[in-house]
């Protein structure tokens, strides 16, 4: 029976069993000494601990997850998201020692793990990037700043994800921000390089999933909106992004497209943008952000508007079959929406709440699916991120999608630690979230709600 | 002293809160006291009977210094096995097992040798990259319980020692 | 807050519930001594225990159900489907205690419950139906038969359901079977009346799903495949039925919406037909069979292939609520398979397999949905029928659906009792059904295994 | 007696953050002691003293599901109460009970009414349909515990009995 090593934990690492099952084949987690008794533990075929609790002592760690796949005689490693999913380090080991890493070339990482070389990418592709480019001094920097138009982000060449970002919003904070960012980046990814771009404080976060062949062959799978953001980190999802124009899907997918085909992209990939609601025109303002260069928490989103199983994909890809999707998927009927369960309290600016889940009973009924890892009496660790399920439903259309949704949050129930449920419920029942196309920066002027603002703690 | 009446013991919340850091920290053994609270937690069972006290190597308190980066291990986790009143040397990590320094040399220890804490029983080896393995107690070796070769997890047990003077 | 009673048990109990908390209602069970402890009375807010174990002591008692609603200040009753569901008598009580019924007006119940009536129905709407006629003697039998073509059967004209109905494949056996059909029409249905009509020995069981505002509004949900039977007994349904003509399927949705709106149908219904694949006509030959006035089983691929909620519908409807389904729902994309995994042995005849359920492990992943009322320790009680899960998956399209099903039944591990699963895995593998349209004597030429014929007994 | 702030044992965040650094640490073996508070934390298991069992996570039991009855049970269904001794005569089916056969007419029972097995202590009625329920047991009546008029489920117990010559 062929091996998978999963090199993940938590709901992801459920997740990527459930595609081994699928395939027909045997799943092996690499856990931490905290996941031990994880539920990914009791339902792979085996489970091998690499190290003790702490990431940068386990899951961060690319050669003991490439010897944990050896140990398990695996032919494929899957990563999962986060960790050491787009560590380029972690795919050239795996493919030193033959095995099929389920994800990106190693170059295909390098190039999108860094800013600098993303953005170039993505312009040799003809996509859209904001207004900007790199500077080398200070006055250089106000030379394109003027050109882009304040307000700008500067930001490090060689950075990843949302680091090191820093907003200027005239000459003068331009002036002060430009050293600070320098020796930030000089410390943080050891070059001191950055480049200036045009903001836009009104946009919606639009992605688009594509899925490549690896020799230049890209399904595209629609776009997901992520829009609904608390600093950075997405927290409702769905698919597809409402209220776009024609004109403006096709921007965003043929970008796509082309920049995944320029590159020979393999595997499971997101492209996002910003979609500028201000403009007015048609196709919208679209400009480019980041590769996400795996598979996403959103994911599923797009699997069940499309019928479809990505991470069954990757795997199939990883062993060199057919990954099996739609050449040409037809446009998603209905509408999904997805809420991240985070074992948070929203009332207490987000402060972590890990410990001894009690009762733990998730919504079930047509259209609803529930990726978690978690369990009644489960011990939800402090060590990482606070994702404690992902609720995802499917109705006809998008009313009927926030509809269902509220009453899958109403029939979850879950104690011994805070979750971020009842935010959900509030965003759902909000008129701006209704009428579709909030922008990035809604969130965090929505919540808390105003008669809960200074200080009255959680007692709605 | 008499504890200050101001300082409330904590509430269950609070000690839940701990318990969840604790249970999947690294300590096998946890002993907290607090004016109106006594916590003490084992991994090993039997161990908190108390009919066979364990006194193991206590390091007292030490001013905090900056862990070592990324290879801070705690190499040396020994455990006491209840009963049989022996220490357990653990893999520190996942990886393969070596008896030998190289495979022709000797190996660095054998059943009966004498161990102060700094001896090396083995190593592991990921990737090419090995970690000593130290006895982290003072005693002789009675048990060899992981194979030269062998991949071994995170916590197995390589090697068993009988502590200096018993336990 | 809103109460609704629901008068029924097993998966479809924990069904209802799902509904009401989508929609904000409270649930109230009516349950036997054997069901005090089931998965639905500890998932509704409130259980009442009506009667002891057996069901005619219980469940199949209206006045307790209507009691029960009425103990529970219920505005609404939820029949689920067997046992009093289409019981005029139990729609006319709640009438009468002012509970609003969520199924058809008695009148519907008792048209449709009467295979003379349903029939004289259809005719009046312009369905198609087998050819034949009621009778009053055996020459007259002969007459009818002749004119319709041997084989023919031979039914009650007030039965229901598969019972009592003969099979005559020529002059002889007719002749020999009206008096003993006569005999035990008058034995069960209180009236020897019979008629007599052709019989199609290849033909598939497809069914259109209806939904009716009550005032002959109607939405049609498309088809469902039944064919896969085993002496009547539905085992594995799907939505779309495979390989229709376009000219075909509507025959059968406005043969089903025409029925539907001629008798103003109120709530959830299943028009089923016979598909004759021998003739290779466009359209097929299509019979009406019977109309289901209540929600099936099977509903579920319904529900996945288009995004909808149609117990949630049912509920609303009866609440006076809009129905809230698409007037006109597109086509769906994609493909919707339902296994039913029923606690009995397919390797002994398929005995019932009650008892004490140890392990219960059932899938998850993209596109799946898994509707039970088992748990781990559960003891599954054999006072009922043995339905103990409905697996239910969609993916992109057929093939890729009966793969993902494989896969689902692989994931499925359930202890204690014997299950139809393994049954499942041969049906799916079985290139008859790969190929689509099997008819609905298939399975019973099909399984067990030409192997394992002549009582080897569980051995593969 | 207040003793000054700088004896005063840390505050519980205080101590939560010092095991968050303590878990990332190399060290094996952690004791500390200050004034209201004394912790030890060990990797090795058995090595901290004391006598008290670690504090388990309570999880929840399941209660045994009772085994379904089989069969139809007849109305008079009685069970004995251990200890009590009492017999429980229970609700037949779903429905309102009723003390007496009309609103105008005496109870059928009362406490201290003797019966016979046949004994009707009351009736359930269902859509104006009445069913008595027999004592089923011939004793005392020692309990009323259905009102009149109160809707009754199954096997919910109506009146108890004293058994004639007890049990």
């Amino acid at each position: 029976m062929t091996r998978v090593l999963i090199a993940n934990r938590g709901e992801i690492a459920v997740r990527v069993i459930a595609a081994c099952r699928r395939l027909g084949l045997s799943p092996v987690l690499a856990v931490s000494a905290a996941d031990r008794d994880s539920l990914g533990a009791r339902l792979a075929d085996r489970a091998l601990c690499i190290g003790p609790a702490p990431a940068t002592a386990s899951y961060l760690r690319p050669e003991l997850l490439v010897e944990a796949a050896l140990a398990a005689e695996a032919a494929v490693l899957h990563p999962g998201y986060g960790f050491c999913s787009e560590q380029p380090a972690l795919a050239e080991m795996c493919a030193e020692h033959g095995i099929a890493f389920a994800g990106p070339r190693p170059e295909t990482l390098r190039e999108f793990g860094d800013k600098g070389s993303a953005r170039a990418a993505a312009v040799r592709a003809g996509v859209p990037v904001a207004a900007g480019g790199e500077f080398t001094d200070v006055d250089q920097a106000h030379e394109i700043a003027r050109g882009a138009g304040f307000p700008v982000l500067v930001k490090a060449v060689h950075g990843g994800g949302g680091r090191g970002i820093h907003l200027a919003r005239d000459e003068d904070e331009l002036a002060r921000v430009v050293p600070v960012a320098a020796s930030e980046a000089q410390a943080g990814f050891g070059n001191p390089a950055l480049y200036v771009e045009q903001f836009f404080p009104r946009a919606r976060h639009v992605e688009v999933q594509v899925f490549g062949d690896g020799e230049g062959g890209v399904v595209v799978l629609g776009e997901r909106d992520c829009s609904v953001q608390r600093r950075h980190q997405k927290l409702l999802e769905e698919c597809p992004a409402p209220g776009l124009s024609p004109a403006t899907r096709e921007l965003l997918r043929g970008s796509a497209e082309r920049l995944a085909a320029d590159v020979g992209y393999r595997g499971a990939g997101t492209v996002e943008f910003l979609v500028d609601t201000e403009a007015g025109t048609d196709p919208a303002t679209v400009v480019f952000l980041e590769v996400n260069a795996r598979i996403q928490v959103e994911h599923p989103v797009t699997e069940e508007a499309y019928g479809v199983d990505l991470v069954a994909a990757q795997l199939r890809l990883a062993l060199g079959e057919p990954h099996g999707l739609p050449e040409k998927p037809p446009e998603p009927q209905g509408h999904v929406l997805e809420c991240r369960i985070n074992a948070e309290d929203p009332w207490q600016d987000f402060r972590p709440s890990p410990g001894r889940i009690g009762v733990a009973e998730f919504p079930r009924g047509p259209g609803i699916r529930v990726d978690t890892h978690v369990t009644a009496d489960h011990l939800f660790p402090p060590h990482y991120d606070s994702l404690l399920a992902k609720l995802i439903v499917r109705a006809h259309d998008r009313t009927a999608a926030i509809e269902a949704m509220r009453g899958a949050l109403r029939a979850t129930q879950v104690t011994g630690v805070a979750t971020t449920a009842q935010l959900h419920e509030h965003l759902l029942a909000h008129p701006d979230f209704q009428a579709g196309s909030v922008t990035t920066r809604w969130l965090d002027a929505t919540w808390p709600p105003q008669q809960h603002r200074g200080g009255e703690g959680d007692t709605a | 002293m008499t504890p200050p009446p101001a300082d409330q013991p904590p509430s269950w919340n609070e000690l839940l809160d701990l318990v969840a850091r604790l249970d999947s920290s690294p300590y096998a053994d946890v002993e907290l006291d607090l004016p109106g609270l006594h916590l003490r937690m084992s991994t090993a069972p039997g161990t908190a009977e108390g009919d066979s006290p364990a006194p193991a190597p206590a390091v007292p308190a030490q001013p905090p210094t900056p862990p070592p980066a990324e290879e801070a291990q705690p190499a040396e986790a020994g455990s006491t096995t209840a009963g049989a009143q022996l220490v357990d040397v653990t893999a520190p990590l996942l990886g393969t097992f070596y008896r030998r320094p190289s495979p022709d040399a000797d190996p660095f220890v054998e059943i009966g040798s004498e161990v102060t804490a700094d001896t090396s029983v083995g190593i592991v080896e990921v990737m090419k990259m090995m970690t000593p393995v130290p006895a982290g107690v003072a005693g002789r070796v009675v048990e060899i319980r992981a194979q030269d070769g062998e991949v071994v997890e995170h916590e197995q047990v390589l090697v068993r020692i009988a502590p200096e003077g018993g336990l």
